[in-house]
């Protein structure tokens, strides 16, 4: 199998501290790898520098083979790189429907087109659909800051999705989420990766839904890549043990 | 709520048509500056209401304008083109003018956009080989179409007031179009509008020039209005007027600089009972209106509504 | 060479004004976010307040005490509890539309209520020139001068060398840390307005025997200290002196050796060079508050 | 939006629909001025100087029997307003229109008021206002183009000059004064050594000072407002200037030389339209209007005053208040302080609307304007 994402020897730092510390991994196409470790260990700065978020001070990304280092993300999310964010980052005055079709829009035409074709940029049936697989189409036309907080996590995933990416990277998805909300966000986005034949890569603190979802496991400590494994050896990883009870 | 909005824009509409045929040469001079001006607004809203850019340079595009078609006209250049030349010239300036608002946000793009004006009003009154310095330019003729002469007060009103209807119409469209999605989500989240392949900095710079080229446009009718026009008219007093307008009528609201340029072209007049102490009484009303309406007329009126409706929502597509 | 420093001189006493009236600007800015369009006003009033106490029968000096009293109720207090507080929470733009109708209300206020003439006002010191190294300076622009330094340097020592100056800092830098410190915000920003009240009155005092007392003259000292605010630091107090200074002083060297015609352009190329290059201005920190 | 069409009455009222029906015991003559903005200060002189006349004339039952009414509209120095104001007026039938002073805001409202065939009395001093062949405009004062030359045969004539600085302000008042005096210094071939412009409003003038001492001209003419006058003259005075300094007006005025302190000492030049005219009936009115406003009042106080005082008497003497016959009458009149006092100089407008008066070379002696020579009209 192929590697979708390639990241060699990424490095960065702010100021004096170093987040991200010489991380090297591959992600093949189609598994569901899982980005853990304890608060700081420098995994959202990871994903910043790989979406081109932040600029790295050293190393390379590579998508499909080609080198994506220093690209600004939308260049990046039109190669069908797409994420989602640690902390909320829906639209609230737009509708839900118009979140998801602003999220698909850029994806096709240009800017003529999006200027003087169809309103809904022809994704209004995609739009409706995704909105369905999400469960959230009694909501369609509420702005999106009227949206429960786990509402609101459903449907920054489905923006995410919205264009078809062959790479979601998943910030802490089920970060703040209660338990009903975290089974059925969890069973969809399996559901979806399961339909689309998609990859993921998902930093996350809840241990259950890592272990549900991911078909394999990184454990970043201090910027550094200390444990790399199915999710069931990594739970008994001494070194992760460590790495989360040591500090 | 949709229906209601859109009855009372008719209404408006259509009495916007009759009204003119109650009024005297001076209301009617009035109106056709409501409209002009309101064109302008119109582009301040786009940049500021829906792409969250503050621009204090809007009236130095209008005087762009005026001065493209007082140049223009005379050496026989026909009005239509004139006046497409005057969008198009703001449209490239306020695209080169964007270019800080990708480096600096909020406050400080204010500030450069303050110094331009500023640097604008300085070239109009020195550049005296061009402009007619600090004299102005006299006598801009009024444009005839077909035989059609806009001479007459009232036909001027009408031009006027087509050529609103046009911009408003090409604006809406524009802001119910993908792009007018982009926009909102540039002032609202402009990271995460980026990370879904939105080309913010094109955006960005489009909202600006287009903005600006909106009040191009509307100097372009300035000019043959009044029929003369000197630098003086265009300094920063006039960009602030066009802002009060969009915040006092509701920026980010489609009719909201409708309703701001009504406001700020009437209000003075009908302060003038005050005598000498108009402008005072004038300035207290506006700072009144901020206190208990930031979100001007508009936004008050939708809170209003919202008491009637709980869920609808009257704003920007 | 004579001429320059002759140019220098004068800049600088221009410049110290400009520079007294930007710090309080950019106090008011960075406790309370208000960008207080109607600053040129601020300045212009006082003076008037000086006027009305003289025709009512006080002495100068009592005139001018009774004005900075006046000024600190009306221009500190009362524009802060009146205009600014009830605005606050609703962001910047709202506020700035207020106190650009501020500014006219002031204006048109002083001509209606005062005169719509030029005043003389009485020169703090009697005027006579003193020659420094071939250039001549009038004993007014050295006033000028010292007062502008004398009250600078104490207002740095207040911010810097005192609890309370401390505080305002704080506050002025993270209002919402320096709350959790235990902090009186709310007081430190009232404070900040005062500053900005005396500070005012004292540029208007120090001003109008050369500007005389118009209503007008706001028009282009407002403008200068939004400048020299902009081009220094817009967040810091060191920050604007240097800008007001360096707008003093250009304006004259660039009028003199550039052209006479543009020499109004000369700051606000620098202004638009400053920001686009060093948005935190030259001296300022950078800025992580967003509107 | 239902809030727009709760505008409409209001729109129909605030635009003047309804206007106040013009009593028959009153004739309507409105005035147009500059009483906020840039040109506050000479508009409010020209409305005290007018109100000044109009209360005099009521008090002696008005013209024809009939009481002036003038409502006094604000252009905030802008020409796009003062055209709306006007505007406003004409559609109320005005007999004729007073104002406004800025050059620029007179160019426009000039047109409006030809085609309405409404008489306007302006205190504009470009020279071009009556260079258009419009018949319905007339002035209060000289237009640059006859203040100008006298000048110029002053610096040639008086002062000697081969060469010449010109510091000017640069609005339109000063820019056009700059330009016709240039123009005359050419004529003469007298050379400009140096054309320095300032800012309005502008504080310090060390730079414009070092520059006029550096081109070193025989003569150096300065034509800015009030306010900056004085303060150029202490600047000039503390670099040490000694060079003749030549004024048209303003530069003499007793208020430049009271704000100056001792440094209008020496200042020479044309004076036109002044309150220190040696005229009797001049300096009577100048108290008159001191004592009233609480201010001394600079030429456009004059010429607000002495354009009532046309108006009447010219309207007596056509018998009847009539727009078209007034601007017909109004040409080739020459009015006498005989005939009627309230002219104060005796005044004639030629077939422009141009005004011609005697005028006065004058000199600052002990801090006070001496006159040294009267100028006699250019008529005769």
């Amino acid at each position: 199998m192929s590697a979708v994402l390639q990241v060699s020897n990424l490095r960065k730092s702010f100021g004096g501290i170093t987040a991200v510390d010489g991380v090297s991994f591959e992600v093949r196409e189609g598994e569901i790898l899982g980005i853990i470790g304890p608060n700081g260990s420098g995994k959202s700065t990871l994903f910043n520098c790989v979406l081109g978020q932040l600029s790295p001070n050293g190393g390379e990304v590579r998508v499909d083979g080609k080198p994506t280092t220093g690209m600004r993300p939308c260049d990046l999310n039109r190669l069908g790189v797409s994420r989602t964010f640690q902390l909320l980052q829906v639209f609230p005055q737009l509708s839900v429907r118009d979140n998801l079709i602003l999220a698909g829009q850029e994806h096709r035409g240009t800017m003529l087109s999006r200027l003087i074709g169809r309103a809904d940029a022809g994704l209004g049936d995609a739009a409706d659909q995704m909105i369905a697989f999400f469960r959230l189409s009694h909501l369609s036309s509420a702005p999106a800051g009227l949206l429960s907080y786990g509402q609101q996590k459903l449907l920054d995933a489905a923006m995410a999705f919205m264009a078809g990416p062959r790479l979601v990277l998943l910030d802490e998805p089920a970060g703040g989420v209660n338990l009903t909300m975290l089974g059925h966000l969890r069973e969809r986005l399996q559901a979806y990766h399961a339909e689309r034949k998609a990859t993921f890569v998902v930093i996350e603190h809840q241990m259950e839904f890592v272990m549900a979802l991911c078909t394999r496991v990184l454990v970043l400590a201090e910027g550094r890549i200390i444990a790399e494994g199915a999710p069931r050896d990594i739970a008994r990883n001494p070194a992760v043990i460590e790495a989360y009870l040591g500090h | 709520m949709k229906w209601l909005a859109a009855g009372a824009a008719a209404a408006a509409a259509i009495f916007a048509l009759i009204a003119p045929l109650l009024l005297k040469p001076f209301g009617i001079y009035l109106i056709s500056m409501w409209a002009v001006l309101t064109i302008a607004a119109l582009g301040l809203n786009l940049t500021l209401g829906y792409a969250g850019q503050v621009s204090l340079a809007q009236g130095a595009f209008v005087g762009i304008g005026a001065y493209t078609v007082a140049l223009l006209t005379p050496v026989g250049c026909p009005f239509a083109l004139a006046f497409l030349a005057a969008g198009a010239l703001c449209f490239a300036v306020g695209w080169v003018l964007g270019y800080p608002a990708l480096r600096v946000q909020h406050h400080y793009l204010a500030f450069v956009t303050l110094a331009f004006s500023t640097l604008v009003f300085l070239v109009l009154r020195n550049e005296e080989w061009l402009t007619g310095g600090i004299y102005g330019i006299n006598g801009v003729a009024r444009p005839s179409f077909f035989g059609w002469s806009t001479f007459k007060a009232l036909n001027f009103y009408y031009f006027s007031l087509g050529m609103l209807a046009v911009l408003a119409a090409a604006t809406w469209w524009m802001l119910r179009s993908p792009w007018g999605r982009a926009f909102v989500a540039l002032r609202e989240n402009p990271v995460r509008a980026l990370s879904l392949g939105l080309d913010t900095r094109r955006y960005t710079l489009m909202a600006f020039a287009i903005g600006s080229s909106l009040g191009g446009m509307a100097g372009a009718l300035y000019a043959p209005l009044v029929q003369f026009i000197e630098p003086v008219s265009f300094t920063l007093g006039l960009s602030f007027n066009l802002l009060l307008m969009v915040i006092v009528g509701g920026s980010g609201y489609f009719f909201g600089p409708f309703v701001g340029a009504l406001i700020a072209v009437l209000l003075p007049e009908w302060m003038r009972v005050a005598q000498g102490y108009y402008l005072i009484v004038y300035a207290m009303l506006v700072m009144v209106m901020m206190a208990f309406c930031p979100s001007g007329i508009l936004g008050l009126l939708e809170r209003a509504l919202k008491a009637f409706a709980p869920r609808g929502k009257e704003a920007a597509p | 060479m004579a001429s320059f420093f002759q140019l220098l001189v004068s800049g600088l006493a221009t410049g110290a004004i400009y520079a007294l009236i930007a710090v309080g600007f950019t106090l008011v800015w960075q406790t309370s976010q208000t960008i207080n369009f109607a600053q040129g006003e601020f300045v212009m009033l006082p003076a008037f307040f000086v006027l009305a106490a003289m025709n009512a029968g006080a002495p100068f000096w009592l005139a001018a005490a009774i004005s900075i009293v006046v000024s600190i109720a009306v221009l500190g207090v009362l524009f802060k509890l009146v205009v600014v507080d009830p605005m606050l929470k609703y962001g910047v733009l709202p506020l700035v539309i207020s106190t650009i109708a501020l500014s006219l209300l002031l204006k048109e206020g002083a001509k209606e209520f005062y005169s719509s003439q030029a005043q003389p006002f009485p020169a703090l010191v009697p005027a006579a020139d003193i020659d420094i190294l071939g250039a001549v300076v009038s004993t007014q622009s050295l006033a000028v001068l010292a007062v502008a330094i004398v009250t600078v340097v104490a207002l740095n020592l207040l911010l810097n060398r005192t609890r309370l100056g401390r505080q305002m800092q704080a506050t002025a830098q993270n209002s919402t840390l320096a709350r959790i410190l235990g902090i009186p915000v709310e007081r430190m920003v009232l404070y900040t307005f005062l500053i900005n009240a005396v500070l005012v009155a004292i540029a208007s005092i120090l001003i109008s025997p050369i500007y005389l007392a118009k209503f007008n003259n706001g028009d282009t000292l407002g403008l200068a200290a939004f400048i020299a605010a902009i081009i220094g630091g817009f967040n810091q107090v060191r920050g604007a002196i240097l800008g007001g200074v360096i707008l003093g002083v250009l304006d004259n060297l660039s009028a003199a050796y550039i052209s006479s015609q543009y020499r109004g352009a000369f700051p606000l190329v620098i202004l638009i060079a400053v920001i686009l290059l060093r948005p935190q201005g030259l001296l300022g920190r950078v800025e992580e508050r967003t509107i | 939006m239902s809030r727009r069409a709760l505008f409409a009455p209001l729109i129909v009222a605030g635009l003047g629909l309804a206007n106040p029906a013009h009593a028959q015991s009153t004739v309507y003559i409105p005035a147009v001025l500059e009483l906020s903005g840039a040109g506050a200060v000479s508009g409010t002189n020209f409305r005290d100087g007018m109100l000044m006349a109009i209360d005099e004339i009521n008090a002696k039952g008005g013209i024809l029997g009939k009481k002036i009414e003038t409502p006094v509209l604000d252009t905030q120095s802008d020409a796009g307003t003062s055209r709306a104001q006007v505007q406003k007026v004409l559609d109320n039938k005005p007999y004729v229109i007073l104002g406004p002073v800025f050059s620029g805001s007179v160019m426009v409202d000039m047109l409006l008021t030809q085609q309405a065939e409404i008489p306007e009395i302006v205190g504009g001093e470009a020279a071009a206002i009556t260079q258009k062949g419009n018949p319905y405009v007339f002035r209060t004062s000289f237009g640059q183009q006859f203040s100008m030359p006298k000048i110029a045969n002053y610096i040639r004539d008086g002062v000697k000059a081969k060469s010449v600085a010109v510091l000017w302000v640069n609005n339109d008042f000063g820019k056009g004064g700059r330009d016709t005096f240039i123009k005359e210094m050419n004529a003469r071939n007298i050379k400009v050594a140096a054309d320095i412009s300032t800012e309005s409003g502008q504080a310090d003038f060390s730079a414009d000072v070092v520059k006029l001492k550096a081109a070193n001209a025989d003569a150096i003419f300065v034509y800015v407002n009030e306010e900056e006058s004085a303060r150029f003259l202490r600047e000039a005075k503390k670099q040490g200037i000694n060079k003749p300094l030549i004024g048209e007006t303003t530069l003499l005025g007793q208020k430049v030389i009271d704000l100056a302190g001792g440094a209008a000492e020496g200042v020479q030049g044309h004076v036109g339209l002044t309150v220190d005219a040696p005229n009797p009936a001049v300096q009577d009115f100048a108290a008159k209007f001191k004592k009233r406003f609480n201010y001394v009042c600079d030429h456009n106080g004059i010429k607000g005053y002495t354009a009532v005082y046309f108006i009447k008497f010219v309207t007596e003497k056509i018998g009847k208040f009539d727009s078209k016959a007034f601007a017909e009458k109004a040409h080739g009149i020459t009015i006498t302080p005989k005939d009627e006092p309230g002219i104060l100089m005796e005044a004639s407008w030629d077939k422009n609307g141009d005004i011609d008066r005697e005028s006065f070379l004058g000199e600052v002696v002990g801090g006070k304007q001496k006159i040294v020579k009267v100028l006699p009209k250019l008529g005769n």
